[in-house]
């Protein structure tokens, strides 16, 4: 049982992870820059620290500060939230060092999974599905067709040194192969001083759905289902909901059964997500693991009726999941909708200022997770999330009717939000009927 | 939470105390625990003045609270601070039986080692930075001390 | 299926309101007072009506204002919230005249209901329960000391024209009866000019528990289990939840199947909540029944995922119940608390004022009902409710704690609220432990 | 609902265009939509000046909306209001084939009966319960009135 936490990180998700242990009588240690001084969830923490000036890296991104400040206020654990340092391996390796326990996974699981041809070969292993292609560089046209034509077209060509959409090109035959290649790679070559090129089946228009896991020192692993998430624009998501609603129930099970080998296979524990692409005809593909807890967490939190953040500080204290699988059950439709403080109608760039006017929905079926409130001044030196809504909800029309009348409902002025983007995409014919993808978004709006 | 409480509103006592009797320094001591409070002089001349500052064992001292640092420059804005640039534990010394770095009184300059600030077991040397004499030191010998945290006040040359 | 309803309420029910409204799909006018006339929550409603000025006989109690803002903007249906019109059988029979549906029950079960020695006949037809004591007034000493050995010790002598604790005995013994009876007798003479008194037994320390029934017009009733509302000042409930801690499962059918019976017996339509006082030993006594929907509906809400509101609205529409009873299940546990502008340390007198600061709760398992934020005025016109927290979590200690951490982040400045009241009765062993009754506070506190 | 944002993103498109044109009316009609909005006369000698008012059939005006009403007193302050005691439907006249009870210009006293409102099918005379000139008539006949909607405009003795 952990006694006293400190929390790297700051905003919703600092402050979701210091409810969380105030409620199960964990003392908590916020840690600051100058730029969230007067943030109103620090007097929530038991004692904050500032640790530096607002940029980034010379406080949430600056290890000695954050490792310090650990050390000067006597903590068992730190939590990192998401971002900022949730994924960096050095960080979790010197914690231990340390002696502080990092509320995540065991540092050899992170970086397995942080590298993404270990963590091919990994699913591979645990017979998990993963997009095929060649296992690495391909050299001349010849090997290149023969492959093409054991994946079966549609085939992309990507640049090993990859980036930015450079160095890709989507093939549908053999006739365009030889030409893709040589312009993949000149432009590879170009951009990159790097000409390799690899191959990959090439998904048509899939969905992304992830699995939530939780797994223990034990070695015992249950999920909580999926989430789809294929709601994304330039690939940030933006709403999210859980069940899937394409997925029949079989394919929801063998999904979940292959995220639970695949994560016993890593040794892993605590809290992971592992992120598929579904295509079609409805066959998954692993793609990652995401080693932390995600901002969409809530969705899984509210089709369960289990609350993730105290099962990662259970875990990380030393207990193991008392859950069977079969304890976890899934009622009704979640949906959560990230609001950013982004103008929709000026290419969602960033609208910080300070919030005159705000009032928040609420009623049945709503959670909000937000650190803001009227009179907070959104900085732009972070990301630009200030608030999730949250809705549960037995059907998934009822989800999206709540949801709307939610978003309706927020009032926050005179920043510009993704509010009426939300609303936009939730009033859609093709939406409403669950017929999106993770192009969806950017091809109709 | 509730001694920590408690000593809140222990704290809140004692000043009501202070303002109402034109005290300006309170220190109490039970065994381990102590509690050292100074107020700010009224801003006519006289000693050094400063913002409620209050300090208790294995607490951090809240001068990085909301309301203190600035208040901290509003008192005497012709003195200049020495700020901690990192977060970690305080040292006045090199070691525990040598002297401070510096005294009240003692002249420094921008190169002139003011004190230790250890750090994840590494001792750093802080620098004034600046020039003048030490009026103030702000933080006591093995204090925590936050980002910012305001360490020597320094009258300028 | 009803198109357009006005609420015929205010604040937080009006809003309660709208928003099941808004997520049906149905119209909603809204009406206010001049005092409400900047209520943010107005703009939420299709249309809004002014009908008077602050003092609520001129407004929110005006029937005729009432009824002339639905006839100029075409409504089908009132709602009319708690309090105020709620259980007035003269509105509700206004409303059938002018061929609006009033969204409550028949008027004739609501003046049955309403009467109390009428209810009381009916509740024994029905087989459920009352606290015995004699059927009207008793003549004479040796009538008494029958009925009291009949009843059993202690008994409490209560004058027929009685009010606030005059001609008021409890009873322990025979020897006292007599005593007793004639200054009673006395007492009620010089106070109210009318000796007569009546004997009921003396319920000792008793829980107040209530189940939420909802009934629609072919005769189909089913109920949403029970809510505990033990936590009373002066017989203002202060806290409120489901179940009640002390109820065994084979008491709790049996408590809700009464109610079942009696609101079948009344030919009841539509939500009401049947109100029993529970002794130490387990039995229950039938009190009254609320013919309306209750501030504390969400907790029943919480714990059955069933929207209430919106069955009121279907069933009002005409539409029968759908959900036989074994598809209302009881899961985890809801606590509710009134967050009242008053002054705890100030016998909770009103505390109005303009709320400089607001920053609500959220996060996992808590809902806030509310139709107040940063800048709203707190009129000192209306009752002094300004908010519900209602949390629902697997086990009633988790809820608690929940609950704590949420009066914990609730900053509302500067009015003075109950939030330390609610606090402290958390906070307290015997609260913790359930086990109060409807004397608690008053004797804790 | 959809159709009442349509109307309400038509009226604020109207509204910038007669900011933009310094107009001060537009009345459109389209079979039984009518849309007609009025502005204010910039504040210089002019006809009697009004805050924008928008009227769609079926829906009530929003002259008791907030920001209204405190604008109409805001214009001209030397005018008084009669305004509507009740909730109902107001009528100009006692019947559909008489005169109005008064048109503009009229003088009324307290004691003059200046329309009808029509609250649960009883017919309300209203008096002006004060003296002076009609000078604007604020409600259309049949149309829907709040309690405290202005009615009429006089200008005092």
């Amino acid at each position: 049982m952990l006694s006293r936490v400190l929390i790297a990180n700051r905003g919703e998700i600092a402050l979701r992870v210091i409810r969380a242990c105030h409620e199960m009588g964990i003392e908590t240690v916020a840690v600051y820059s100058e730029a969230d001084r007067n943030a109103s969830y620090l007097r929530l923490a038991n004692e904050s620290v500032c640790i530096g000036p607002p940029d980034c890296n010379q406080s949430y991104l600056n290890i000695p500060r954050i490792i310090s400040a650990a050390e000067i206020t006597n903590v068992d654990a730190i939590h990192p939230g998401y971002g900022f340092l949730a994924e960096n391996a050095n960080f979790a390796q010197i914690c231990s060092d340390c002696g502080i326990t990092f509320i995540g996974p065991p540092v050899e699981a992170m970086r397995l999974l942080g590298d993404k041809v270990e963590a091919r070969k990994l699913a591979r292993r645990a017979k998990v599905p993963v997009v095929p292609g060649s296992e690495g560089v391909i050299e001349d046209e010849k090997e290149a067709l023969r492959l093409a034509n054991e994946i079966g077209y549609p085939i992309i060509i990507k640049a090993v040194a990859g980036g930015g959409g450079r160095g890709m090109r989507v093939v549908h035959n053999d006739i365009s192969l030889r030409a893709a290649m040589a312009s993949a790679k000149a432009e590879a070559e170009a951009a990159f001083g790097e000409g390799s090129v690899y191959m990959e089946k090439f998904i048509v228009e899939p969905r992304h759905v992830e699995v939530q896991v939780m797994a223990d020192r034990e070695g015992n692993a249950v999920h909580f289902f999926e989430r789809d998430c294929s709601i994304q624009r330039r690939h940030q998501k933006m709403i999210e909901e859980s069940p899937c609603p394409v997925l029949e129930e079989r394919q929801r099970e063998r999904l979940a059964e292959a995220a639970i080998r695949l994560i016993k296979e890593a040794r892993y524990v605590n809290a992971a997500t592992v992120e598929f692409l579904l295509d079609k005809e409805g066959n998954f593909y692993f793609i990652e693991v995401n080693t932390r807890i995600q901002v969409e967490h809530p969705v899984s939190e509210m089709v369960t009726g289990q609350d993730l953040i105290k099962w990662q500080l259970r875990i990380a204290g030393g207990e193991p999941i008392t859950l069977r699988q079969t304890d976890i059950k899934h009622h009704g439709v979640a949906l959560e909708c990230r609001i950013n403080a982004e103008d929709p109608s000026n290419n969602f760039s960033p609208s910080p200022g300070t919030i005159s006017r705000y009032i928040a929905p609420g009623g049945l079926g709503i959670r909000i997770d937000t650190h803001v409130h009227q009179g907070w001044t959104i900085t732009p030196n972070y990301d630009s999330l200030i608030a999730k809504i949250i809705v549960h909800q037995e059907t998934r029309a009822e989800a999206i009717a709540t949801m709307r009348r939610a978003l309706q409902e927020f009032v926050i002025e005179p920043v510009k939000t993704t509010i009426p983007a939300c609303l936009a995409i939730l009033s859609h014919n093709l939406f409403v009927k669950g017929k999106t993808d993770t192009g969806f978004v950017e091809r109709t709006f | 939470m509730a001694e920590k409480d408690a000593d809140v509103q222990k704290i809140r006592d004692l000043i009501k105390i202070m303002k109402e009797n034109d005290l300006v320094k309170i220190d109490i001591q039970h065994g381990d625990d102590r509690i050292s409070l100074r107020r700010a002089e009224p801003p006519h001349p006289g000693p050094v003045g400063n913002p409620i500052i209050a300090s208790l064992p294995g607490l951090m001292a809240p001068v990085g609270a909301p309301d203190a640092a600035p208040a901290a420059t509003a008192v005497r804005d012709d003195l200049l601070e020495i700020k901690s640039p990192i977060v970690g534990t305080f040292y006045e010394a090199p070691s525990p039986d040598s002297d401070p770095y510096v005294e009240i009184g003692a002249h420094v300059d921008a190169q002139t080692v003011v004190c230790i600030v250890e750090a994840m077991k590494v001792m750093n040397e802080i620098k004034a930075e600046i020039s003048g004499t030490i009026v103030e030191k702000r933080v006591a010998n093995g204090q925590a001390v936050e980002y910012g945290q305001v360490l020597f006040k320094v009258k300028p040359e």
